[in-house]
């Protein structure tokens, strides 16, 4: 193990801005993507649904 | 061959299918028997296609723009016989002026003119009468049934309604 | 079968003849984009001529590609394309035809007035002719493969910008070697690397380019 | 070629195909990013130059690898759909383009980030930092294109032929880009100058880099089916599967 608590592991020597802001625009850019496919599927379902039912 | 039907429902897109310009999803188009995309280069030269855009440049006179056409289909004009051709559809007077002062009608029958300068077997033509005064639409007509009637094919597009007289004549309807 | 792509060359030039304001704009935007350099940065005549190389190449690049959208937009628009796809003739040979004639009236102008404007960037002589001979060697490749861009972007909204950010990228090396040997000369150092990387770069685009406009203007105009 | 393969590549079988494999890969996506983001925190020892600062390195170069790869992948699917004609493959070459796209973003992004704080400057014209960039630029450049032309069939094949292009000029680019930097020594900064691989480094980014792959394919399965929604809207199976989705309208 590398750090001797959790304050020194989220400190991070010191670069703890760098670090985290690195792995954090990571992951929130990911779940971003896989949430806005989500809703673009839904809504294009939403509209075929809606064709169908007009027929 | 006529091919009729209301606007939009796919008349041109047919024609630009048969001349190669669009690729089919589904099906193959032949030639001969052949399939056209094996035999291109055999099939387009015997093809004349005059879609509903002329073709024409607007700065080169009528003479320059069929001598550059015909040479581009490698087919050979002197410049008496594109004058001739002119003539023949009515628009020999505006041989030399640039193709910009000319009306519509006039730049349609520039661009059929070729047909007078051609010996090709196959011709695919998207509403040739489309702008055309009734005489020319007759030298036109007179035109295609001479074609027709020796051992030419023609797939023509049109809304209007043309008599041509050979015995074989085939319609088309595109209904969606 | 080798008439049809003279042909269409003459037809090009011919145009290009009867329509002299264009050439004309495509000299005139190159001529004051480097002029406004020395407007931003001051008169200072050491500054100019170290930035000279990259400015000159930048300004004939983006010269090269404002006159891209009409290489064939009006043969798109007036169909005269149409004909030349179901031609029975080699499409890429009519491609090398226009793009040849798209360089002569594009390019070549360029060339040419490039060393006047070397001479207000303070250049010594044979960086002068270094940057001659460079554009000479590379503005070829811009027009070659600008007309993949232009081949691809006909018929599309916006197609100006588009072919900017399409066409941009794809110069990068042309402007690294180009300007590359402008500054080596400058330095004392032999040009002849950059130059000859840039004459393969050329002669590769004149391989490959033409097939790819060729395929880009049948997808264009299905 | 065969049936099979046709078979499998129209839109009305491959959607729910996709539909079953999708989990597959997220789960495999998650496990990787949780191995891999463990050994990047806990067991890869601390790098005696960098200190904690080189732990970025665990996103960045899985990400620039992504970019890469991705781009190739992409350049993959768009020659399979213009030498068959074919749609599928088009489709996934649009759906991995902006994938691709935000994973160079990242890498440039996090790429700063990890030259700020080692030599001091938000952004070094490095060899690999202004590849990346031009990488973009050609992601950005087929995005714009392909969402520029209307007709979706036409769009596909413009939008392959400009992934061809580019797969083609990106060693050029990136051959005369290194070229330009050892030319202009100047600034003697370099990227590459990554810490002393430890094999458990290594092994954390590969992971980190595995989870990304699958990553990406998850994704790019789930903006295929979007894309064959959109595009199939009047057909019937996209009807089919709308009606028995259920939800509001």
């Amino acid at each position: 193990m590398q750090w001797s608590s959790w304050s020194a592991f989220f400190n991070m020597g010191g670069y703890a801005f760098y670090v985290w802001f690195s792995f954090g625009l990571t992951a929130l850019w990911l779940v971003w993507e896989v949430l806005a496919l989500r809703k673009r599927s839904a809504v294009a379902l939403n509209l075929a649904k809606l064709l169908a039912q007009d027929k | 061959m006529y091919v009729l039907g209301d606007n939009g429902s796919g008349k041109s897109s047919l024609l630009r299918l048969l001349c190669g310009l669009m690729q089919p999803e589904l099906g193959s188009i032949y030639w001969q028997g052949e399939q056209v995309k094996h035999v291109l280069e055999v099939f387009q030269a015997n093809l004349l296609y005059i879609g509903h855009l002329n073709g024409l440049k607007e700065d080169l006179s009528p003479i320059e723009n069929l001598q550059v056409n015909m040479r581009l289909a490698a087919d050979h004009a002197e410049k008496s016989d594109v004058l001739d051709a002119l003539e023949a559809i009515g628009v020999g007077r505006c041989a030399n002026l640039p193709v910009r002062v000319l009306s519509q009608g006039q730049k349609r029958r520039v661009a059929l003119a070729r047909l007078w300068l051609t010996e090709r077997k196959l011709w695919i033509l998207d509403e040739p009468f489309a702008a055309l005064d009734s005489a020319s639409i007759d030298v036109l007509v007179a035109r295609i049934n001479h074609h027709l009637n020796n051992d030419g094919m023609a797939i023509i597009t049109t809304h209007q309604d043309v008599v041509i007289s050979a015995q074989s004549t085939q319609v088309l309807r595109l209904d969606l | 079968m080798n008439r049809a792509w003279v042909t269409i060359f003459k037809r090009d030039i011919l145009l290009a003849l009867r329509r002299r304001s264009d050439v004309a704009t495509t000299l005139f935007f190159f001529l004051i984009v480097a002029s406004l350099f020395p407007l931003g940065i001051g008169p200072e005549p050491a500054v100019l001529s170290s930035i000279a190389p990259g400015v000159l190449w930048v300004a004939a690049l983006l010269a090269g590609m404002l006159s891209l959208t009409r290489m064939f937009a009006s043969d798109f628009s007036d169909g005269s394309l149409e004909q030349m796809l179901i031609a029975p003739q080699p499409l890429p040979m009519l491609v090398i035809a226009k793009v040849l004639a798209h360089w002569i009236v594009c390019g070549l102008p360029v060339v040419l007035l490039a060393p006047m404007i070397g001479l207000q960037y303070a250049l010594p002589n044979d960086a002068l002719l270094v940057l001659v001979l460079s554009l000479l060697l590379g503005t070829p490749a811009l027009s070659l493969i600008g007309a993949i861009g232009a081949a691809l972007t006909l018929g599309v909204r916006g197609s100006g910008l588009l072919i900017a950010l399409l066409v941009l990228p794809l110069y990068i090396p042309v402007l690294i070697f180009g300007a590359g040997a402008v500054a080596a000369s400058q330095h004392g150092m032999s040009p002849e690397a950059h130059l000859s990387l840039l004459a393969a770069f050329s002669l590769l685009s004149l391989v490959l380019a033409p097939f790819a406009t060729a395929a880009a203007l049948r997808i264009s105009v299905e | 070629m065969n049936i099979n393969w046709f078979k499998y590549s129209s839109p009305q079988t491959f959607y729910p195909l996709a539909g079953r494999m999708i989990p597959w890969f997220a789960w495999a996506a998650s496990i990787f990013a949780v191995i891999g983001l463990y050994i990047s925190f806990f067991i890869a020892p601390t790098d005696f130059q960098q200190g904690e600062a080189y732990r970025i390195i665990f996103v960045h170069v899985p990400a620039a690898w992504m970019s890469m790869f991705i781009y190739m992948v992409m350049a993959g699917w768009a020659a399979l759909g213009l030498s068959l004609n074919a749609r599928l493959p088009a489709m996934m070459a649009q759906a991995l383009a902006p994938t691709g796209a935000i994973f160079t973003l990242l890498a440039l992004v996090t790429g700063s980030f990890w030259g700020k704080p080692m030599w001091g400057a938000w952004w070094v014209w490095d060899a690999r930092l202004t590849s990346e960039l031009i990488l973009l630029f050609l992601y950005l450049g087929f995005i714009a294109l392909q969402s520029s032309i209307d007709d979706p069939r036409k769009a596909d094949k413009a939008g392959a032929l400009l992934a061809l292009v580019g797969v083609v000029n990106v060693p050029i680019i990136y051959f005369s880009v290194k070229w330009w930097n050892t030319l202009h020594q100047g600034s003697t900064i370099s990227m590459g100058a990554a810490p002393k691989m430890v094999t458990t480094m290594l092994l954390g980014m590969l992971l980190m880099a595995l989870a990304f792959w699958m990553y990406t394919i998850a994704v790019a399965l789930m903006r295929v089916r979007c894309i064959m929604l959109e595009r199939e809207r009047a057909s019937d199976w996209v009807k089919e599967q709308a009606l028995s989705v259920g939800g509001n309208t």
